[in-house]
């Protein structure tokens, strides 16, 4: 096999807990997004439409959902000749087991995956974040200005700054300093959590980074800073499309609601970057006579005889008559039985809504119902 | 291990369909919103277990290949087994009547010879069921026969159609290609489960008759051989027309036949495209309609069948219509009684309606 | 999808330390075997083979060269509708991480897995055994006599019995008891680590043994016994063909031997009865004008100047002109250079030996000389 | 991102094949113990990094599906891209001469349609050769061409070759099909990089002149085109009969050259068949030989290439031949300069001799 230029590694071993309910069963970039997409098919697709197509994805948490879906990459157009996919769970090794310990750690137990693919350059990604983006773009910038590690930033409201590692950069965009979630920002240039590093910078990194025990063996919080300590050369790279961090239920909601606008932040219709997933063979939709649709999204499999209005309905989910689904989200497998009502919900994959129960409310400023995977709701 | 393969026949066309099979065989006729008549017959075999399927291509097999690609989304891309693609003979095309000619067999016999079966499955892209052949051979088995048939009792039946006669004490006595069409016969469906040794054979038997139809061929032997029928009692149409392919495209509608034929144990299989769900504006009206997935939904549908990748404009109205994959219907176009073929543009305010017996066909020719 | 009748749990996380060298890099199914083989590909293809078709595979010891080698188990027709292979190495969950402790504590910690498939019988199988094998023979047996749980058995002399788990039987193969190692054998039917458990059966069991403070969480050593208190219906499956328990450096290398025989104990020629694998796309290899072949294997890729005796040279082995090769087993990609002679030797994968370095002796009873992978010996 | 697709023509044939192509393409023709002649220029093709290729198809496809199956060993079993299936024309397969018809591309305008490509290149199956087309691409780009022929120097060309002829400063003057041999030739290798406006402007130009070569349509233009030529150094060589399929098929047996075809950075790709390893018998001698899998090895063999699942018995001697697939050869059987085709079985003690220059082809025919 020739060298690859540039391999993707992917966390994915995140619980989320803030996603609550959703995230009970599987790991976040498990979890289903606008119909029939699930997290994680956002930088899969990046992936592959920025011709990177050696992936390795890191799972820790309850991975057997993500493996499954993932299998062996077809869904991504990453297997095949030049392309890979492969699952890096935490493994036992002589001295025994160990899980990962932080974003680093888990890089770092992987150095002989990475070492066997020998790339020059590493892209570091998450599982949880939405956007399109072109790597390759960012790769041959990283190449042009001759980086150590180039960290991708996007511009935010000096409100949200705090929330977010923050660079100083100069005139050149080279970085200065870098703040976790800085109580008074300098900056308002916020790391979006994608670095691309020269590898043999990175791996050097890295090890040092095991030895030392006070470190948490994070990206954020000690490998950049260790770097800019070691004056190497970091790079910010200014991202100016949409970007989203799923991370709270709130911003979940959002992010799929979004998707219901006449323009919405991110085309999934948009052929010539698709976003890619791991499709099944449910038959076309079915809306009933009784059945009424306005400014939703329906996937495959949906069998529609009641009332579903500004919703996202996901794979063989089914509205019996009578039944109105108002401003939610239902995941996989949902029944809504007949005469059941639900406003401004997110129900969670194979979760019955009992025959004319009533979920969520009408009121401003309700918050958002959440129920949770293989429940019944009466 | 007894194996059980299946020997599907795309070799065949019919004037009845028209424009539809200009640039297509019957096998590859959109159907049901994202699927080709082919797939029906293919998801029965795979869905029964069987690992070893031939196909006997016509002479337009571009449009099948690129449909059934690897056999993958039929689970058919494997190392022992498989999908056979068995080039038919170029002249059977167009001979009419059968649809499963001696000489495709014998010039396939590569097929047979190399695929490990004990018993094999025959059949068409014409007829629109969901069985499940393991139950054939249990019957097949249990009789203690070589050839068992498929029929449905009680159908409509037309010209061309071959229907089974069974004397007094329920013995298949004939079976007869009509040439004028009958009420209430029993519907041959298209498949016969036959053994080995009786397939090889009687293809050896006809070597120099070759046009004839294999099932032809076994009806004038069934005092020679042990047959029996195998009644099925599901839902099952033929589509041998424009006319049979706009009624049973309504039928879908039933909500009961649609969970029959697609949301059962047993799914009908195809090619993934892989498309975005469908969106619906605010402006959009759907009613008693299958859609397909990557569709954007502006204007109104009543009765009719979506495939995917199409636009709908707002102020559209589209009704008892077939809309075929990436067509753009304009805004304010009025369909009713239409058969919209793949990639049509129908411009603003654009009026076409034909009738229920007598759909318009609107294509790029 | 239909439910399944029997679905195979292979145990594939062992270390297998007694392979010494050949273990430290990958967990012992994953060994090379035969030339193109690796161990694991005779219980994966006596799957296949019985029609049984959804594998689960338990890993946990190093599992990265196994996970990518079995990938989605295309290479044995494992894929596809009715097939499927599962990948399940241990994992985090809110309570945190839990490595397998255990062979039933591995499959406890999988019974959300065997539910979600809801088999009526579970096929226990390790990853490290050498036999062929209808497993649907067995479970036609263990639906005939109606039991809970069948245990395949192979009859071993007296003296090794010792080294086994041993089963005393009625007339009708009815098990009454069940010792592990015995010192004084009451039987010559010896356990070969196949279990086929009625799956509700084995859930309670699993069930109440992991409560069992006591406990290994082991089969043979806890499961079994548990059963037969309860006075389960156990029963023996006599099995007549040829087993090998492939686990000493002896044992690897008598039985790979065993394949150079005119009339081997495992035919690997037999279409019939398939050992699939996972191939690749070397060339075919290729006997210069100097080289010379006896008694031997050889695999694609090899290239062949010098010569070679009574030897099994897996994928890619390369023996320069000059190069003497006897009674010795290459794994993939070893290099034997000029003038060098390899004589009762395993040698690991991509090990080189040196231009004229001796290597084994000809010495009757000599010690299996072994390297291990990626080594240079001078 | 720029992209790279191929296109290759399968619809020609050869009378010089003899028997070799009584039942197959010579794209089909085995070759090297376990590829295909098809195999080199879609293994090319796949290794430079191109993820859509055409292949266009002549009348006997079975064998061909049959290998390529899904595309999956070539990398091609895609949801974007990937292998399609261009029937060719009947006729096209026995006009001679040509091997890419503009009547081909043509038929099959959807694959320039629907496949997202900035450039192409066109193959055909008749040369070996290892080769990356981005190195081809790169000349093209510097060049600032549309069109781009890869030839080699000095080579024995053959009646209905093609070469290229240069003016003093080195530019394209001619292309000319031989009519009678040449020697010392800048053998065109039957690639051509071409963009996507460029080729598609050719089919338009001949269109009412389909039977025509696209590489001699493109050569009747050079003037209107702006063409270079790129100069391949490695192996390379042309199969147009069985003379030139014995030979080169020999030169396989040198080291240099199975190292540089087989061994380097870019793999042959070919359709896995999962064979045992080789097994070689005490009485087994071997010297100068390919072998493929699944053989089981018990006389001796020189200077010869063995296919797989090959049985060879006690005391055979097999030298200066060509074994293929599946064949068994009976102790004490002498073959030498013999073309043994698929599953043949030579009975013990049997004797057949050719000449280098004529080898006896032994068939079940």
């Amino acid at each position: 096999m020739q060298q690859k230029e540039c391999i993707a590694m992917l966390l994915a071993g995140g619980q989320g807990s803030r996603l609550k309910a959703l995230t009970k069963r599987i790991a976040k970039p498990a979890v289903s997004f606008g119909g029939k997409y699930r997290i994680i098919d956002f930088a899969l697709s990046n992936c592959i439409n920025s011709d990177i197509n050696t992936v390795g994805i890191l799972t820790q948490y309850k991975p057997y959902l993500l493996n499954s879906y993932i299998g062996n990459g077809e869904g991504w157009d990453l297997d095949g000749l030049n392309g890979q996919v492969s699952l890096l769970p935490p493994y036992f090794t002589e001295e025994g087991g160990s899980w990962y310990d932080g974003t680093a750690d888990a890089i770092f137990k992987n150095i002989d995956f990475i070492d066997s693919v020998n790339p020059k350059y590493v892209l570091i990604l998450s599982g949880d974040h939405l956007y399109k983006m072109d790597y390759n773009d960012m790769l041959q910038y990283h190449k042009k200005v001759g980086a150590d590690l180039t960290v991708s930033v996007i511009n935010v409201s000096i409100e949200e700054a705090s929330r977010f590692g923050i660079m100083s950069v100069d005139e050149e965009l080279h970085i200065t300093k870098f703040t976790e979630k800085p109580k008074k920002p300098e900056s308002t240039l916020a790391s979006m959590g994608i670095y691309i590093f020269t590898w043999s910078v990175l791996r050097k990194a890295l090890i040092e980074d095991s030895t030392d025990k006070k470190s948490e063996h994070d990206f954020g919080k000690n490998i950049i800073p260790n770097l800019l300590k070691e004056e190497k050369r970091l790079y910010a790279y200014e991202f100016k499309g949409y970007w989203k961090d799923i991370g709270t239920i709130d911003s979940y909601y959002e992010a799929n609601m979004d998707l219901l606008r006449d323009d919405p932040h991110i085309d999934i219709f948009d052929r010539n970057m698709r976003v890619y997933s791991n499709s099944n063979i449910s038959p076309p939709h079915f809306v009933g006579s009784t059945g009424k649709v306005e400014k939703s999204l329906l996937c495959n499999g949906c069998v529609i005889d009641g009332k579903v209005t500004n919703s996202i309905l996901s794979t063989n989910v089914v509205v019996d008559k009578g039944a109105e689904v108002i401003d939610s989200i239902l995941l996989p497998n949902v029944h809504v039985m007949a005469g059941a009502k639900v406003v401004k919900a997110i129900v969670g994959e194979g979760s019955v809504i009992s025959a004319k129960a009533k979920l969520g409310s009408t009121a401003k400023n309700a918050e958002i119902a959440l129920i949770g995977d293989n429940e019944i709701y009466k | 291990m007894e194996r059980l393969a299946g020997l599907i026949s795309a070799n065949y066309n019919d004037a009845r369909f028209g424009k539809l099979t200009a640039h297509r065989p019957i096998a590859g006729i959109p159907f049901g919103s994202r699927y080709r008549l082919i797939d029906f017959s293919l998801s029965n075999m795979v869905n029964s277990g069987m690992t070893s399927v031939g196909l006997i291509t016509p002479h337009l097999y571009r449009s099948l290949m690129d449909h059934l690609g690897s056999g993958k989304e039929f689970g058919l891309s494997r190392k022992t087994g498989g999908l056979y693609i068995l080039p038919g003979s170029t002249y059977g095309y167009d001979l009419g009547k059968g649809k499963f000619s001696i000489r495709d067999c014998k010039g396939n016999m590569q097929f047979f010879e190399r695929t490990r079966f004990d018993r094999l499955v025959m059949s068409t892209c014409s007829k629109i069921y969901n069985i499940d052949y393991r139950d054939v051979e249990k019957y097949h088995l249990e009789k203690e026969v070589n050839v068992t048939f498929v029929y449905k009792k009680n159908m409509d039946a037309d010209v061309g159609d071959i229907v089974i006669d069974f004397d007094d004490r329920g013995r298949v006595k004939a079976l007869r290609r009509l040439k004028k069409k009958e009420k209430k016969a029993n519907l041959y469906l298209d498949s016969t489960l036959i053994d080995k040794n009786v397939i090889i054979r009687i293809i050896d038997w006809y070597k120099d008759n070759s046009y004839m139809d294999v099932i032809e061929a076994i009806a004038e032997n069934l005092g020679r051989l042990s047959v029996a029928a195998y009644e099925f009692t599901g839902f099952a149409r033929s589509i041998n027309s424009i006319k049979d392919y706009m009624e049973v495209s309504k039928e879908l509608l039933d909500s009961k036949v649609m969970k029959e034929l697609f949301m059962g144990e047993r799914l009908v299989h195809t090619k993934i495209h892989d498309a975005a769900p469908v969106k619906y504006f605010e402006t959009a009206k759907v009613k008693n309609a299958l859609v397909g997935t990557g569709s954007i939904i502006k204007g109104a549908i009543e009765n009719s069948i979506i495939f995917r990748n199409t636009y709908i404009e707002e102020g559209a109205k589209i009704k008892n219509s077939i809309i075929m994959q990436k067509c753009k219907i304009g805004a304010k176009a009025i369909l009713e009684n239409v058969i919209c073929e793949k990639g049509v543009v129908i411009e603003d305010g654009e009026v076409h309606k034909g009738t229920a017996g007598k759909p318009v066909i609107l294509s790029n020719d």
